[in-house]
């Protein structure tokens, strides 16, 4: 019911929403909850057990009942909090976890059956037969479980992420929030104001009080105003404060335009849905305030129960009464006030019960004392509840009950770096532990004190306090007048009696639950709650908590300091994963990197794969090929007849420089570097500490003190990090700089029996046997632009890799193919590399799979026993260098049309297929144009003294069983004739 | 030998990716003539300074600073290193220091405009606002998942620079963020 | 987390890699007993550790960090190449 | 049978008629005894299952499993709760494969529903290179007698429609399924074998931190603990997590660092994933439990640390991993993250074996497998020092291969770093 002209709502401008298809009006201002209450709606939801029927319990995030789906199709968004959505025209909401609709829910079958659905049943049955459970229970468990439904389809939102930094970040925007920030602001601090509610004001909103004289709203409009109005001042509403990390690291989640009506224009279109930050404070003050607590009762789970703060709320900011005969029943002080602002309304307050017989009488209503409430009654909404006094038992007609338990201080952020609540025995609360997180400072009712200008008070001096911890010290401002009322409590958790009394709403947890499970000796919180499930709903037991562990302790006999609590973690609002993961979307998971002749290669045909980060022409399908093997052994064999062009400057290139240049790859590298001449290349493996090959790779000495490292194009990150490492941490003695030339530099390979007519024709140089013999380089001038040639080949053929700045390499890519056509030459991609070097027998990362020695490739000769290097003592273990070893084989079909498989297990031709006969594995496979065969290369246990012997392989996967002989992996032209040619 | 004479193109980094204005956000390409790593060798940093200072008219950058002018421009580039941006660096630098040219080997950009912080602050882990990160202050860091240098060249002007073959996810990401702070109005 | 990189200032652990404990390192002929425990064995203490980082996405100095793995507090932050693990003279 | 009699559906029925006042507790909280025959110390999972196999397979009785805390509150506690056989190198392969057998009778065999769901776990693969190391996994478990199979594209999009199969940095090629491996109920398992042992008379004691190793002339007497010493003929360590601090107070130095992994969980949903599905690419593992929270991980934090609490960058990038895989179900909310302590080896995989110290034995160095290793940890355990010789299929968890270089285990090749693994 709306109580016209109150509340911070306007009244004049009225919005159109929808609810499970009903339409309804509300106000600008209101969120979804406090239309409906104004709609007189108060069945919204149903629980997740026993699908009770559930009203609206809060009015904050901690909301565990009136939970709704928003949106239409990929945009619907389920569990939505009624109370935090603000209304906008057109609003379409609906209820979840009923079917097939919130008024006749036929789940609710399930609370018939509650006596045979306690804590932990699931435990102890559902066990015959054992095929039954993913066949029959589980489904069954799992469709009736579970809350909103995601729409199945990809969301499309925009969401992006943020960082901001400031000195002081000030956590809640109530009393103590914004004294907190009036102080450091005033002092000029660099200060972020976070606020989860849309609107400033925090606690001040939901009251009738005066603050310096002034109506409180009016105070808190001028203090935002002022704050509004200072550069050194970021207001951040609609953020709530997720999480705290290690030194000064917090984590928010600004909701951006959940309060707005789906975006229609082209500018809004990326307006994003939410925004997570990444905040860095040097300090900080919480003030989030605190969170009203439920007292269990039987049957105190019905739509129209619900906290006595919250009913404030909605009468005071909202100018809603959420009933016409409302009752009080509450354990402190505080609550009193909701029965007089409701007073004072003109709506009827029928009693307040209060459980302490020194109750006051606070005003124009009854006050029943040493009274509580020990059922309700009503369907679909509350139409009665007991009342048991001195007197006994009595019925009283409602039709809202606002409860009050007192207050939990909201220490949740407190405890995200391990910290415990400490349990303050007048308070009948956990109050924070005092430097509970380094930088921050308690204050308000987050810290436990509970008035007014209490919290106006410890704000000021939190943000005082909090900056002297920077090193920057702040003069005290002036406090406005405010109330000063004190809090006065008798704990009162749950009223004896019989039948099932709520503890955790939305999770069905009874009070009955909690005692059974203490039962059954699940007497640790921690048991308790992972037995009953208490606590794991989506409030993670904001309104839970703390009743359940005092009844768990005096389910146990020990006090409420002893039982202790359960640790509260991050976020402390649920955070959706499209917030956190925003900027993955599409191609932003990780960067793209394309080489300059991308786009010349796709003119060529070239279907593309990702290698690392990189994107590689993988092979050129011409007119009339339809499979990739028809381009791949077209381009194999266009290499070896004529001559192929590929780009290959994804390779990691770091160019080395210093007098201690040589004395570095020496470190590094198995064999010796620092003999290799001027003007010449030399391949080389590097180990890493543990013994295993890391890489391999070629370095050209290109001066005096200047080379050249080529790194394989996977690996190119690590070796530049564990260069850094050996001269930066093992020898920093060392003179010697390197820096990665990767991008700098454009590089092709030209490669095959035309690749000398080719280059020679293009180069401003001659280039022969004596000027470019195998495995030297040079600079040299192509077209008017210095560039570098080295003569080395990962295809056995003649071949150049050519290199010129990154600018030109597009230019010089489409004129090596120019040149190239003619010749019969062209491009050739990945996969016909990859068939090149397997004809070769040379290593990739498929064979340097992080699990191979030197001597497991057979390349023991290429650690120089004329010096030491890196990692050359673990890789003389002896089961490093047992001959059992899985090492390097190739392999051949016997009977030539067979197909190999890489990722197939090799066996004794007359072992069983069974792990313990197994002796390798194949790495790499292809079929060879040029021998007109399947090749492959394996790690087969003994592998060099096999030579000759024939070996099943075996692939279940592919259907493959198969005989081969093991083979030199050198296919092609063992002798090396061709390469020097 | 080769028998013709002809000029190979030359292309940037961003071709056709450039630029792009949104919301009051412009990025537009630079394309400096030359860029050259410098890291002089041990013991060298104050004769490399003075032989910087007498061919290019800056010293060596201390650590997170930027030397010089829109012309001639010396940005420490990470540990013991900076890069000279604009002119061809003098040969005579190489008695006191590892030189490298990396004219291709980076994509450089400017984001400019009075929002352009906080296009930032949506890629970037550091603190680039002005009264933080003022003129003359450059920083190596990362911009999403790539590294990065950044480099304040105007009062409302940042400068930008990651490898050659990461421009397009560069251009992509910084669009994106500028489009997110321009719906936010 | 954030880490003061005595070149960079404060940044935000993202943009560093973690490599274990910092340890003087062996000679390279030492043998495998001495490369076994720098390489394999940890005395992975709770409480104060003397680790190296790489601020690999920012100037890419190694780091000598002294880190409480308890409270992951920060003691001491030096650059690698100044904190005395360099290798130990080989005896050949 | 033992202390809260024999659970049935049946007897749900009878306590709910009855107002459900006949359950009684699942263990006994006893005093400890001044001496036993074994003294275990860690009451996680691998701690109760090894008593639980001592009492039921060898016969054992006087048996302590001690805890720091209260039993299941470690990594057994605050996982994803995977059960898998799909492992590869030798060691692993067999050990695993034991396990999974193990768990398909366990609950029968516990009288514990611990809600182990064969649901079926899909390694999804991106490129060649991925699908080829698959294809060898694949072949390496089926050679081991486990089931395994590759899902080509269109095979996996009928069974996971709703994958993003088109990502621009990481298509998906396919995937490795292996059908009986699921998810099982964590905090079940370590209550289903804290009650089985307690049934064989085990006394589990909780709140009793031990503080010392007592040996005598290089053979292990008994502990010292928060409450009091306690002799023992044998010592079991199985304090993952913390085996490094535990097993200096024996003097030993192992060749573990911990570290922290975290994991996550989403509000509840009505069912939208049915299987476990782990990426090659971005380190992502994902799930729905039972009451319909996303269940997801990644990788570790990468550093060094015993807070059971991970950070941002790690978590933001598992839900970048989401957002790049399956962007149907980014709206769903993250509700909790936590982390938990890893011991992580050279190689990434385990230890079970004895040390140089006579009676001492050790299980660690568990990684990130430590919860589907449970029952078989505890029975290959439960073996080593009930008879002085390893289970065979425990033969290859050495403490010495490090540095003998036999026997290592490195199924993801990265190397000995600890934390790469």
């Amino acid at each position: 019911m709306r109580i016209a002209g109150k509340g911070l709502v306007s009244h004049n401008r009225t919005v159109n929403f929808s609810f499970n298809g009903k339409d309804y009006m509300g106000l600008e201002g209101d969120t979804l909850a406090s239309a409906l209450l104004a709609n007189d709606v108060h069945l919204v939801g149903r629980s997740f057990k026993y699908h009770r029927p559930r009203g609206i319990l809060t009015a904050g995030s901690e909301e565990p009942n009136a939970l709704v789906s928003t949106g239409k199709g990929a945009a619907r968004d389920p569990n939505i909090r009624a109370t935090q959505q603000e209304l906008f025209e057109g609003l379409a909401a609906q209820s979840q976890n009923c079917w097939p609709s919130v008024e006749r829910d036929v789940m609710a079958v399930n609370d018939l059956a509650a006596p045979f659905l306690g804590a932990g049943f699931y435990y102890k049955t559902f066990m015959w037969p054992a095929p039954l459970w993913e066949k029959l229970y589980e489904p069954i468990i799992r469709r009736a479980a579970g809350l909103g439904a995601l729409s199945g389809a990809a969301n499309k939102d925009p969401y992006e992420k943020a960082f901001a930094f400031c000195d002081l970040l000030v956590i809640g925007s109530g009393p103590a929030g914004l004294m907190a920030a009036l102080t450091a602001g005033r002092a000029g601090a660099d200060v972020i104001l976070a606020e989860d509610d849309s609107r400033m004001g925090g606690r001040l909103l939901a009251e009738v009080e005066e603050v310096d004289g002034k109506p409180v709203h009016v105070w808190v409009a001028e203090a935002l105003a002022e704050l509004e109005a200072m550069d050194n001042v970021r207001l951040m509403p609609r953020t709530a404060v997720t999480g705290v990390y290690d030194h000064g690291t917090y984590s928010a989640l600004e909701r951006v335009s959940h309060h707005l009506p789906p975006s229609q224009s082209l500018k809004t279109a990326h307006r994003p849905r939410e925004c997570f930050w990444r905040i860095a404070a040097k300090a900080s003050v919480l003030a989030a305030g605190a969170i009203e607590r439920p007292i269990a009762f039987r049957n105190n789970d019905r739509p129209g129960i619900m906290m006595a703060g919250a009913v404030r709320a909605y009468l005071n900011r909202w100018g809603v009464a959420p009933g016409e005969r409302i009752t009080v029943f509450a354990n402190n002080d505080d609550a009193h006030r909701t029965a007089r602002d409701l007073v004072a309304e003109g709506v009827h307050v029928t009693a307040v019960i209060d459980s302490r017989h020194d109750a006051p009488d606070s005003g124009e209503f009854p006050v029943i004392k040493g009274a509580m409430i020990c059922d309700s009654a009503g369907r679909h909404r509350l139409e009665s509840v007991t009342i048991r006094s001195v007197n006994g038992e009595e019925k009283l007609q409602t039709d809202c009950l606002a409860v009050s338990g007192g207050w939990n201080p909201s220490v949740h952020l407190t405890c995200h770096m391990g910290a415990r609540p400490e349990w303050n025995r007048e308070l009948a609360a956990f109050l924070p532990k005092p430097d509970a997180v380094p930088g921050m400072v308690v204050a308000g009712a987050a810290n436990g004190v509970f008035s007014t200008y209490g919290a106006l008070q410890d704000g000021a001096q939190a943000a005082i306090t909090a900056l002297a911890g920077i090193g920057t010290s702040v003069d005290a401002v002036p406090l406005p007048e405010a109330s000063d009322a004190p809090y006065r409590i008798s704990p009162l958790w749950a009223v004896p009696g019989k039948g099932r009394a709520w503890l955790d709403f939305q999770n069905d947890v009874t009070v009955k639950d909690v005692a059974q499970a203490a039962r059954e000796n699940f007497r640790s919180v921690e048991h308790m709650k992972r037995y009953t499930t208490q606590g794991m709903a989506t409030d993670q037991g904001k309104n839970s908590n703390v009743a359940a562990l005092a009844v768990l302790a005096d389910a146990t006999g020990r006090s409420i300091a002893e039982t202790g609590v359960t640790t509260f973690r991050p976020p402390f609002v649920p955070t959706s994963i499209a917030a956190m993961g925003a900027g993955a979307e599409d191609q932003g998971f990780m960067p793209q990197r394309y080489l300059t002749s991308h786009k010349a290669s796709l003119q060529r045909g070239a279907a593309n794969i990702e290698v690392g980060l990189w994107y590689r022409a993988s092979y050129f399908a011409k007119d009339g090929e339809s499979t990739w093997r028809q381009s791949c052994d077209r381009e194999v064999t266009m290499v070896r007849n004529a001559v192929g062009v590929c780009d290959v400057s994804t390779l990691g290139k770091i160019d080395i420089q210093g007098p201690d240049a040589a004395k570095l790859l020496d470190l590094v590298y198995t064999n010796l570097f620092s003999t290799l001449k001027l003007g010449r290349v030399r391949y080389g493996l590097m180990l890493r500490e543990d013994g295993f090959v890391m890489d391999d790779g070629t370095t050209a000495r290109l001066g005096e003190n200047h080379y050249v490292m080529t790194t394989t194009t996977a690996a190119a990150g690590q070796v530049m990090a564990h260069l850094e490492y050996l001269t930066q941490v093992v020898r920093p003695d060392f003179d010697v700089r390197f820096t990665s030339v990767t991008d700098q530099w454009a590089q092709f390979s030209v490669a095959g029996p035309k690749a000398r007519d080719l280059i020679d024709a293009l180069v401003d140089e001659d280039v022969n046997s004596e000027t470019f013999p195998f495995m030297a380089c040079g600079a040299i001038t192509v077209s008017g632009v210095a560039g570098r040639l080295f003569r080395i080949s990962f295809s056995g053929e003649h071949a150049y890799e050519i290199a010129v700045p990154a600018r030109y390499g597009e230019a010089l890519y489409r004129l090596l193919l120019e040149r190239a056509d003619p010749l019969g030459g062209g491009p050739y991609g990945m996969e016909a590399l990859n068939v090149l070097r397997i004809e070769k027998g040379f290593i990739t990362h498929s064979e340097i799979n992080g699990t191979v020695t030197a001597f497991d490739l057979g390349m023991q000769g290429l650690v120089s026993k004329k010096k030491s290097c890196w990692g050359k003592a673990l890789s003389e273990r002896d089961g490093l260098m047992d001959d059992d070893r899985m090492r390097l084989v190739g392999l051949k079909p016997v009977g030539a049309m067979q197909a190999l498989s890489a990722g197939a297990h090799l066996f004794d031709p007359d072992a069983t297929v069974e792990r313990v006969n197994d002796l390798g594995y194949v790495t790499s496979v292809g079929f060879s144009p040029t021998l007109g065969h399947m090749i492959g290369l394996a790690m087969l246990s003994g592998g060099p003294d096999r030579m000759g012997d024939t070996i099943r392989l075996v692939d279940h996967t592919r259907g493959i069983d198969t005989l081969c002989e093991v083979v030199n992996p050198v296919f092609f032209d063992p002798e090396g004739g061709r390469v020097r040619g | 030998m080769a028998e013709t004479e002809m000029q190979l193109a030359a292309k940037s980094p961003c071709a056709g990716l450039l630029p792009l204005t949104i919301g009051d956000v412009t990025l537009t390409e630079d394309t400096p003539a030359a860029m050259t790593l410098i890291a002089p060798y041990k013991g060298q940093e104050k004769p490399l300074s003075d032989a910087l200072n007498a061919a290019h008219g800056m010293g060596f950058p201390a650590p997170n600073r930027a030397t010089g002018n829109a012309e001639a421009r010396a940005i420490w580039f990470g540990r013991a290193q900076a890069l000279l941006v604009g002119p061809v660096a003098d040969p005579k630098l190489a008695a006191h220091a590892a030189l490298t040219d990396l004219s291709d080997g980076w994509a450089v950009v400017r984001l400019e405009g009075a929002h352009a912080e906080e296009v930032m602050a949506r890629l970037v882990p550091i603190d680039l606002r002005p009264q933080v990160f003022k003129r003359g202050h450059t920083a190596r860091t990362e911009l999403q998942h790539m590294m990065a240098s950044i480099t304040r060249i105007g009062p409302k002007a940042l400068q930008i620079m990651v490898f050659r073959s990461f421009a397009d996810t560069l251009v992509h990401d910084l669009k994106r963020a500028m489009e997110a702070v321009a719906a936010r109005g | 987390m954030r880490i003061t990189c005595p070149l960079c200032g404060a940044r935000d652990h993202r943009e560093f890699t973690y490599k274990g404990a910092a340890l003087p390192v062996p000679a390279l002929d030492s043998g495998v007993a001495e490369w076994d425990a720098h390489v394999h064995l940890r005395e992975n203490p709770a409480g104060p550790h003397e680790e190296l980082w790489q601020h690999a996405m920012g100037c890419g100095a190694w780091l000598k960090v002294r880190r409480n793995t308890v409270s992951h507090e920060i003691l001491a932050v030096e650059l690698a190449q100044d904190a005395g693990l360099v290798i130990k003279e080989d005896r050949s | 049978m033992g202390f809260s009699g024999k659970f049935s559906g049946w007897r749900v029925l009878k306590e709910g008629l009855t107002g459900n006042k006949g359950w009684t507790a699942h263990w006994r909280d006893p005093e400890p005894k001044r001496e036993y025959d074994v003294v275990i110390v860690g009451g996680g999972g691998h701690g109760l299952a090894t008593a639980y196999y001592l009492a039921k397979e060898h016969g054992l009785r006087n048996i302590a499993v001690l805890e720091k805390g209260y039993i299941g509150g470690g990594n057994v506690g605050r996982n994803t709760t995977i059960v898998r056989a799909n492992y590869y190198l030798p060691g692993n392969s067999e050990f695993y494969s034991h396990s999974l057998k193990l768990w398909e009778g366990m609950e029968q065999d516990l009288n514990y529903n611990a809600m182990m769901s064969q649901r079926g776990i899909l390694n999804v693969f991106h490129n060649d290179g991925q699908r080829d190391a698959a294809v060898r996994r694949a072949n390496s478990i089926i050679n081991q007698g486990d089931d395994a199979e590759i899902l080509y594209r269109d095979q996996l999009k009928k069974l996971v429609p709703f994958l993003n199969y088109d990502n621009n940095r990481f298509p998906i090629m396919g995937a490795l399924l292996q059908r009986r491996a699921g998810t099982a109920r964590h905090d079940a398992v370590a209550w289903g074998f804290a009650r089985g042992a307690d049934q064989y008379g085990v006394d589990l004691i909780q709140n009793c931190e031990v503080t010392g190793i007592d040996v005598e002339g290089g053979k292990v007497t008994g502990v010292q603990t928060a409450r009091g010493p306690i002799k023992a003929k044998k010592v079991a360590l199985a304090a993952a997590g913390r085996s490094g601090q535990v097993a200096a107070m024996a003097g030993l130095t192992l060749p573990i660092e911990s570290h922290v992994l975290q994991a996550f969980v989403s509000e509840g949903l009505k069912p939208v994933i049915d299987h476990v599905i782990t990426f090659a690419a971005g380190h992502l593992y994902i799930s729905q439990s039972d009451k319909g929270g996303l269940v997801f991980g990644g990788n570790l934090d990468f550093y060094s640390s015993y807070a059971a609490r991970g950070n941002l960058p790690t978590q933001e990038h598992v839900m970048e991993a989401i957002t790049a895989m399956v962007p149907a179900v980014t709206k769903a909310r993250l509700l909790r993250s936590w982390g938990g302590i890893m011991d992580m080896t050279p190689d990434g995989s385990p230890i079970i074996d004895t040390t140089p110290i006579d009676g001492l034995y050790l299980n660690a160095g568990w990684c990130y497998g430590g919860f589907k290793a449970t029952p078989a940890s505890g029975d290959c355990f439960a073996h080593l020092i009930a008879t002085g010789r390893p289970h065979e299929a425990a033969t290859r968890f050495k403490l010495d291969r490090f540095r003998s270089g036999y026997g290592l285990m490195d199924e993801e090749g990265t190397g000995a770093q600890h934390n790469l693994h």
